[in-house]
């Protein structure tokens, strides 16, 4: 058709390799995964390459694959979720001291935790789309006040699941934590959420332009609200496992995993300020986690160096694979 | 419209925003199967007019009638239901996504709750095709298409919903040649179907060609409404700025033969070609000329620059220029850039501050800004530019595009450059504030300014140079001085499609 | 629209999870039996004895009267369905360790690597880095690489499924320095008593006030053991005893001296007769605090830094202080060694350490050592000199 | 919109944080009016000094669309540094700063180049940085931080003048003369347009990247500073601290009214944001509330200081229409 079009879209052909393509398809941190990987079966595959060492790797990201999969969908829509940590905390506690052992309990209690996660979301959506408050302060505003609940409910370890929970969590065949497969549906869930509806592409267009979402008919609010309800319902999962493995509720349990999380997002190739990324990114991002933590006690590295390998590995993952555009 | 009820009518709109009255009792009445033009200077209410007929906004007054009955839409999603459709002037394409996600935006096939793919293909291909982009690949990102395929792909986002009232927004702003009469094309055929159409632009000619009907709005109000046939450009800018505007563009002064910028081997960053040797003189204005794409603006961006170069050099005043920015410009070469609110302004900024932005050094005194100096910066270009804001304090966000444009010159004229490089100067930029600039452009040069700038516009381009380049695939490929300069010798160049060059 | 459906829907499930969770059934025995392994554990005189010493060591050195000790159940554990022949590089014994993330902790663990390496023990080593999640997955990943034996050093409750199910797949497990759910079904623990320093402390506190007064309680970390334990020990003991005692705030200090300086400083005001502590680092603080205000510090807990002593050297200040050991990790490892080896190992074991109040003093003050070192150390010199602990 | 209408909005923006205050000061009179006697009085206002020094340093931060989770570890790489370099002996304090002040500007250095010439997220690299300094911490202290903090700084972290402490005295001409540059500067005004539009700062010829490494830079002084003052304060290394003064400082700008978007926000908000949590902090020990209480409380009034920023600036934001 017309010359103008045809003229521009020549120069733009031209087959382009830069980073910042392979780390938007979340191909890049599979890439420092498989070198993590192959590093680790030349200096110790007869370690590395054990079912309990699989296992410990696949486990390692149960919880973090959790709070990162629901993390991705609110940062796909251009928000951030500071409070997943502490949500799944609350939420978890909530799940052990409800269920105190009784295992008529067991699933009506997990369906009302989640239903707290997914609340916990409703509040963060309706503050953030309708009040049109900045994602940032709303999640640290609730990752105080939710923390602040679990401390106001008990401060010292108390409730208990039913030993069917804590079997399920803590039970591998092989190298197959039985565990892993809440991962893999949460996953498969997200997946379809976000690459087979309607919903999925109005996340990603209100992440890439809300402006432009909202006058071209995209429910911008309840998209937001949506988003953030998945994630609310994540980590209330992710609560549950936490307590699940413990066998007892804590008002410690989930501390820290938000940083975590955001960290395996963006490693992941996805974009903090919205509307790019994809899930198999996030999820290379978590195995990267997974595996540097196992690696730590495999290959028994001197305790004090942990840190400083960590903060290294994310500093390298970040420089090499987070692109300028994805800014 | 021969007495039949009007498909969307709005009556005597009123809408107040702290401090301005954008609308005051506007009205328009677009039939089924015409297409109506909304003309007017930039700040006139015609974009709030088509966010308050789009649900966008809510009108303080006045009401909205859809096919005789009264509307009252609570946001986008219920106009698009009720079949109001807008495209936007701004691009509201989203470049993250694929073709086909981007034109079922908002209007999503599902079945049984899953996206129904098939018919997402179908229906995509099908609105591609009414607007000649049928065999575009439904997977690519839209960033890697052109800004008029991304324009098409806006309509097409439109068609493909169950549209009775089209309304576009300056659709053509950022289109020339092949692309414009491709989008004519498209606005006709959608106008045969029954669809009426609201047309929005501030190229009168096209209106001319284009519409039905027209009304033209100042000051928030529709001055005068009719035919397109009781309308000759003269009335309409007449009617638009309550002025004649008789003589846009001034007879130019004769140049001075001091060469300000000298130009050998030029060749941008990427450009594998022969290089470009060019001299620039003082008081002289140049044009770049070509179709969007062709290496117009990357050209100018070198000159400034920005960018970066493969080769050749560039020498102001006698002496050479470093590629870069910063010697760029202190070498007296300076950009005002097309896209202002992008690369122009800092909008958060208050005007005063916008104003000396460049200049920052000039009125400091050891790193202290002297309040009293920025103020009287601001005074001067006032004066000098016209620029209407409420004083030195306005949030330059707030000021409408024309003068946004002017702060942005301000910001440069303050520096006294010796090169003022324009790309696109009056893009989306009113009749009235057209002509100011365009004084403005003289006066410079009379003053012994050199003044290169790029545009889309060829009566623009012809109307204000005395030298043209024309470019084509990123190369200058041919020369005009101003007595050959021809509106059609251009177009063959910028084709290749004329013996010339 | 979308908001009032969701909300309606969330609701009801909640509401409806809800009242089908209140539906009785009954709950699931809760293991209370200190061991999993069933039945192995005979009460024993000699245990009893070893466990009361230390709470008279205690209430001698504090100078106090009738020092109640709380039932508990202390048995011998009969430890011969571990026994193992000692391979020929020694036994393996991984130890999941909070990670160097202070003093405490890397004199915690440079004491172990050191008995480790004087046992000719395979030391396997996990730092939880101080995070309870973690030490979850540490304790797993211990267990795949089947050690012979595991010492717990506990982050948190959260580890308690995960010890369960490595004792579940045959390994031993020792808490050391802390204390694990009993269903988690570990063989051992060993530590010093949490009632034992909540209480001693608290009747010490109630000894210099006679029994009544207002007093503020300043723990360390929210949710963490070491200080939710003995605080829980010491409400008991004011709930039940002392009923004149009003615990007119409570608060945590993270184990911070910058948090325990300023959440002293602003009890100040509040004309506290005692301040009841877990730490030293919180005796730092409320001394610092009142010393600037210029008011006289009340009487204070904690456990032994040589910081604290060396603040006070000079000052007259009334305090007691009753340490917790980091290196009591070595009887933690001799622990697991006895278990591995058959010998009968009692269930609990209350590791000894000299309390002491401010009239001994100069006796633990170690003037040429840092301010980092826990007292009285049991680390040779050499040792305190490679953490650069003392010249 | 007309002049009047501007000020009254951003009379408004600046008044919300404000009023906040005075709502918190009124709500811990009425229920806990020890909270002004003179100790605890003494406390806010060091409490004050040293969150206000971290909040300052985040501000610049801020302003430019950053964010710096680094803050805490630098503050404890800061007194590890001093302790380890003099060992308690103040002849040596003065090089033990410098060491500090370069170890901390590497960090600050580290943080720009990330953000600038990698492009990360300011968020992720400076989480990166925290991460690896933290580790780096560990790896040479090996955990237990040796040596101890010579009693000079107790002068810059624990004394008084005239009844003041001197961190906020500290803190309080610090502002000041942040507060004079970023309004009257041109340093200040290329802070505010690089971070209100990097792109369009960087082709008015503003040298941007130096500009944002500079935040960056003074950022980590500032937490420095803010070290050597908490270490002054209590005299030893605390290792537990840092975490907390990252998002307090961020905190407490963010209640002040600084956006995260960058460029908007000045000194007077985020001393207004010090305030605030500052005397919440400390009137959540006082209350006794249980450290449940104190997280919730802390949570809901940054909640509540952004809502009512909000409502003021919902105005403004209505006029681009």
């Amino acid at each position: 058709m017309s010359t103008a079009v045809a003229t521009t879209a020549r120069a733009r052909q031209r087959p382009r390799l830069d980073f910042s393509r392979v780390a938007r398809s979340g191909l890049a941190t599979w890439i420092v995964v498989a070198a993590l990987v192959l590093g680790l079966t030349v200096h110790d595959a007869s370690g590395f390459w054990t079912t309990g060492n699989i296992a410990n790797v696949l486990t390692a990201m149960v919880v973090l694959g959790l709070v990162s999969v629901g993390q991705n969908v609110v940062v796909l829509t251009g928000g951030i979720d500071l409070s997943v940590g502490s949500a799944a905390t609350l939420t978890g506690l909530l799940a052990a001291i409800m269920i105190d052992g009784y295992p008529e309990r067991a699933i009506p209690v997990v369906i009302a935790v989640l239903a707290i996660g997914a609340l916990i979301g409703v509040g963060h959506g309706l503050l953030i789309a309708r009040v049109k408050l900045p994602p940032f302060v709303v999640t640290l505003a609730t990752f105080f006040i939710l923390q602040g609940v679990a401390f106001m409910i008990t401060s010292s370890p108390t409730g208990q699941v039913t030993k069917n929970l804590s079997n399920f969590a803590l039970e591998k065949t092989g190298f197959f934590p039985h565990a892993f497969i809440v991962l893999i549906v949460a996953v498969a869930l997200v997946a379809f959420l976000l690459y087979r509806t309607a919903l999925g592409r109005n996340v990603y267009a209100v992440g890439g332009d809300s402006e432009a979402a909202r006058s071209n008919g995209v429910p911008v609010t309840s998209t937001l609200v949506w988003a953030y309800v998945v994630c609310g319902l994540l980590a209330a999962a992710a609560g549950i496992m936490l307590a699940a493995r413990a066998t007892i509720g804590s008002p410690t349990a989930g501390q820290g995993l938000e940083l975590s999380a955001i960290a395996a997002v963006v490693i992941g190739g996805s974009s903090l300020m919205g509307g790019r990324g994809t899930l198999v990114g996030t999820v290379g991002g978590v195995l990267l986690f997974a595996l540097i933590e196992t690696s730590f006690t495999l290959l028994q590295i001197e305790a004090t160096l942990n840190d400083l390998i960590r903060g290294l590995v994310i500093i390298a993952a970040a420089a090499i694979f987070v692109s300028k555009d994805d800014r | 419209m021969s007495g039949a009820v009007p498909v969307l009518e709005a009556r005597g709109l009123v809408k107040e925003f702290p401090g301005v009255r954008a609308l005051d009792g506007a009205s328009i009445a677009c039939g089924a199967g015409h297409v109506h033009a909304l003309v007017g200077e930039n700040g006139a209410g015609k974009s709030t007019m088509v966010r308050i007929l789009t649900g966008n906004e809510s009108a303080d007054a006045g009401e909205v009638l859809l096919d005789g009955q009264v509307v009252r839409f609570g946001g986008p999603r219920e106009a698009l239901a009720a079949g109001v459709t807008a495209v936007y002037q701004e691009l509201t394409v989203l470049p993250a996504m694929s073709v086909l996600d981007n034109v079922m935006l908002g209007q999503e096939r599902t079945r049984r709750r899953v996206l129904d793919n098939r018919e997402r293909r179908r229906v995509a291909r099908e609105a591609l095709g009414r607007v000649g982009l049928g065999d575009v690949d439904l997977g690519r990102r839209a960033e890697d298409l052109s800004l008029a395929s991304r324009q098409l792909i806006e309509i097409a986002r439109a068609l493909a919903r169950e549209t009775r009232v089209l309304i576009l927004d300056e659709p053509t702003a950022v289109l020339a040649g092949e692309a414009l009469e491709s989008i004519h094309r498209v606005v006709r055929s959608v106008a045969a179907e029954g669809i009426a159409v609201i047309y929005i632009s501030h190229l009168l000619e096209e209106v001319r060609e284009l519409a039905d009907q027209v009304t033209v709005l100042r000051d928030g109000k529709d001055v005068s409404t009719g035919p397109i046939a009781a309308y000759d450009v003269p009335k309409m800018v007449r009617e638009m700025v309550g002025r004649d505007v008789d003589s846009v563009f001034p007879d130019p002064a004769p140049h001075g033969e001091e060469v300000v910028m000298s130009v050998a081997g030029l060749r941008p960053r990427g450009d594998d070609g022969p290089g470009l040797d060019f001299e620039l003189h003082a008081g002289e204005i140049v044009g770049l000329a070509g179709l969007l794409g062709s290496g117009r603006t990357r050209l100018l961006r070198t000159f400034a620059g920005d960018g970066g170069r493969s080769g050749g050099k560039i020498a102001v005043g006698g002496r050479e220029v470093r590629a870069g920015l910063h010697a760029a410009i202190d070498a007296g070469v300076v950009l005002v850039p097309e896209e202002r609110k992008v690369e122009g302004l800092a909008l958060g900024l208050p005007v005063r501050a916008n104003v000396t932005l460049a200049s920052i050094a000039g009125i400091a005194r050891g790193g202290w800004l002297d309040r009293r100096r920025e103020k009287r910066a601001y005074e001067e270009e006032r004066e000098r530019l016209g620029i209407r804001a409420s004083g030195p304090e306005q949030l330059t966000g707030q000021l409408s595009g024309g003068n946004q444009q002017k702060v942005v010159l301000a910001k440069w004229l303050r520096t006294r450059p010796r090169v003022l490089l324009l790309d696109e100067p009056t893009r989306g930029i009113d009749v009235g504030a057209k002509a100011e600039i365009y004084a403005l452009i003289r006066e410079l040069a009379a003053q012994g300014m050199a003044v290169v700038f790029a545009s889309s516009d060829l009566t623009e381009v012809v109307g204000l140079s005395q030298r043209v380049l024309v470019c084509r695939d990123g190369q200058v490929v041919g020369r005009l001085e101003r007595e050959d300069v021809d509106p059609e010798g251009i177009m063959h160049m910028a084709f290749g499609t004329g013996a010339a060059a | 629209m979308f908001s009032r459906r969701v909300w309606f829907v969330l609701g009801l499930g909640l509401l409806s999870a809800l009242v089908l969770a209140a539906c009785g059934g009954s709950k699931e025995g809760t293991e209370e039996t200190a061991t999993a392994s069933g039945g192995g554990c005979k009460p024993s005189k000699s245990v009893e004895t070893a466990y009361d010493k230390a709470w008279e060591q205690g209430e001698q050195a504090l100078e106090l009267t009738k020092l109640e000790i709380p039932k508990t159940e202390l048995c011998e554990v009969d430890t011969s369905k571990w026994q193992k022949e000692e391979p020929s590089g020694g036994y393996k014994i991984a130890f999941a360790a909070q990670g160097p993330t202070n003093s405490w902790a890397a004199e915690n663990e440079e004491a172990f690597k050191t008995k480790a390496g004087e046992l000719g023990v395979e030391e396997l080593y996990a730092s939880a880095d101080g995070d309870a999640t973690k030490q979850v997955d540490n304790i797993q990943q211990l267990a795949s690489q089947e050690p012979d034996a595991m010492v717990v050093v506990p982050m948190g409750s959260s580890i308690t499924g995960q010890v369960k199910a490595a004792t579940a797949q045959g390994i031993p497990v020792v808490a050391c320095a802390g204390t694990i759910a009993p269903s988690s079904g570990v063989v051992s623990t060993v530590t010093r008593s949490y009632e034992l320093q909540g209480r001693l402390w608290a009747e010490w506190i109630a000894k210099q006030i006679d029994g009544k007064g207002r007093i503020a309680m300043i723990s360390g970390i929210a949710g963490v053991p070491t200080a939710e334990y003995p605080k829980k020990a010491a409400e008991e003991l004011f709930a039940e005893k002392y009923p004149e005692i009003e615990i007119v705030s409570k608060q945590y200090d993270d184990w911070s001296p910058t948090k325990a300086k300023t959440v002293a400083a602003s009890l100040v005001s509040k004309n506290l007769d005692a301040i009841w502590s877990d730490s030293s680092f919180t005796a730092l603080g409320v001394y610092e605090a009142y010393k600037e205000a210029g008011r006289p510090v009340p009487p204070v807990t904690g456990d032994a830094s040589n910081a604290y002593l060396k603040a006070i050297q000079n000052a007259d200040v009334k305090f007691a202080l009753s340490p917790f050991p980091p290196e009591m990790s070595t009887q933690c490892l001799e622990t697991a060694i006895s278990i591995l080896k058959g010998e009968p190992v009692p269930n609990f074991v209350n590791v000894e350490a000299p309390a002491f109040t401010d009239k001994e003093k100069e006796k633990y003050l170690r003037p040429e050592c840092s301010e980092n070192l826990w007292i009285p150390t049991k680390l040779s010199d050499e040792e305190l000199k490679s953490l650069k602990l003392c010249e | 919109m007309n002049r009047a209408g501007a000020l009254a909005s951003d009379f408004g923006a600046r008044v919300a944080p404000l009023a906040g205050l005075v709502i918190v000061l009124i709500a811990a009179a009425i229920t806990s009016p020890s909270l002004f006697e003179s100790s605890n009085l003494r406390l806010i206002l060091f409490q004050i000094g040293l969150i206000g020094i971290t909040a300052l340093g985040q501000t610049l931060v801020l302003l430019v669309a950053g964010i710096d989770l680094s803050v805490g570890a630098v503050i404890g790489l800061t007194a590890v540094i001093v302790a380890a370099h003099t060992d308690g002996s103040d002849g040596a304090l003065p090089v033990a700063i410098l060491l500090a002040a370069a170890a901390g500007a590497g960090v600050g250095l580290l943080n720009a180049l990330l953000v600038i010439v990698r492009g990360v997220p300011p968020f992720v690299a400076t989480f990166a940085s925290f991460v690896l300094v933290e580790g780096v911490i560990t790896a040479v202290t090996r955990g237990a931080p040796s040596g101890s903090i010579p009693s000079g700084l107790h002068t810059l972290g624990a004394d008084r003048v005239a009844g003041i402490p001197v961190p906020l005295l500290v803190f309080a001409v610090l502002a000041l003369v942040v507060g004079v540059i970023l309004a009257r500067t041109s340093a200040g005004r290329r802070l505010y347009a690089t971070g209100l539009n990097p792109r369009a700062a960087a082709m008015s010829g503003i040298r941007t990247p130096l500009v944002v490494a500079s935040a960056y830079v003074a950022c980590a002084l500032f937490a420095v500073l803010a070290g050597l003052v908490d270490a002054g304060y209590i005299g030893y290394v605390d290792a537990q601290l840092s975490r907390e003064l990252n998002l307090e400082s961020i905190a407490a700008a963010v209640i002040g009214g600084v956006a995260l978007t960058g460029g908007e926000g000045t000194v007077g908000q985020t001393v207004c944001g010090v305030l605030l949590l500052a005397v919440l902090l400390v009137w959540m020990v006082e209350l006794g509330t249980g450290v449940g209480g104190q997280l919730a409380v802390e949570g809901a009034v940054i909640l509540g200081a952004v809502w009512l920023q909000r409502q003021t600036l919902s105005q403004k934001r209505s006029v681009k229409g």
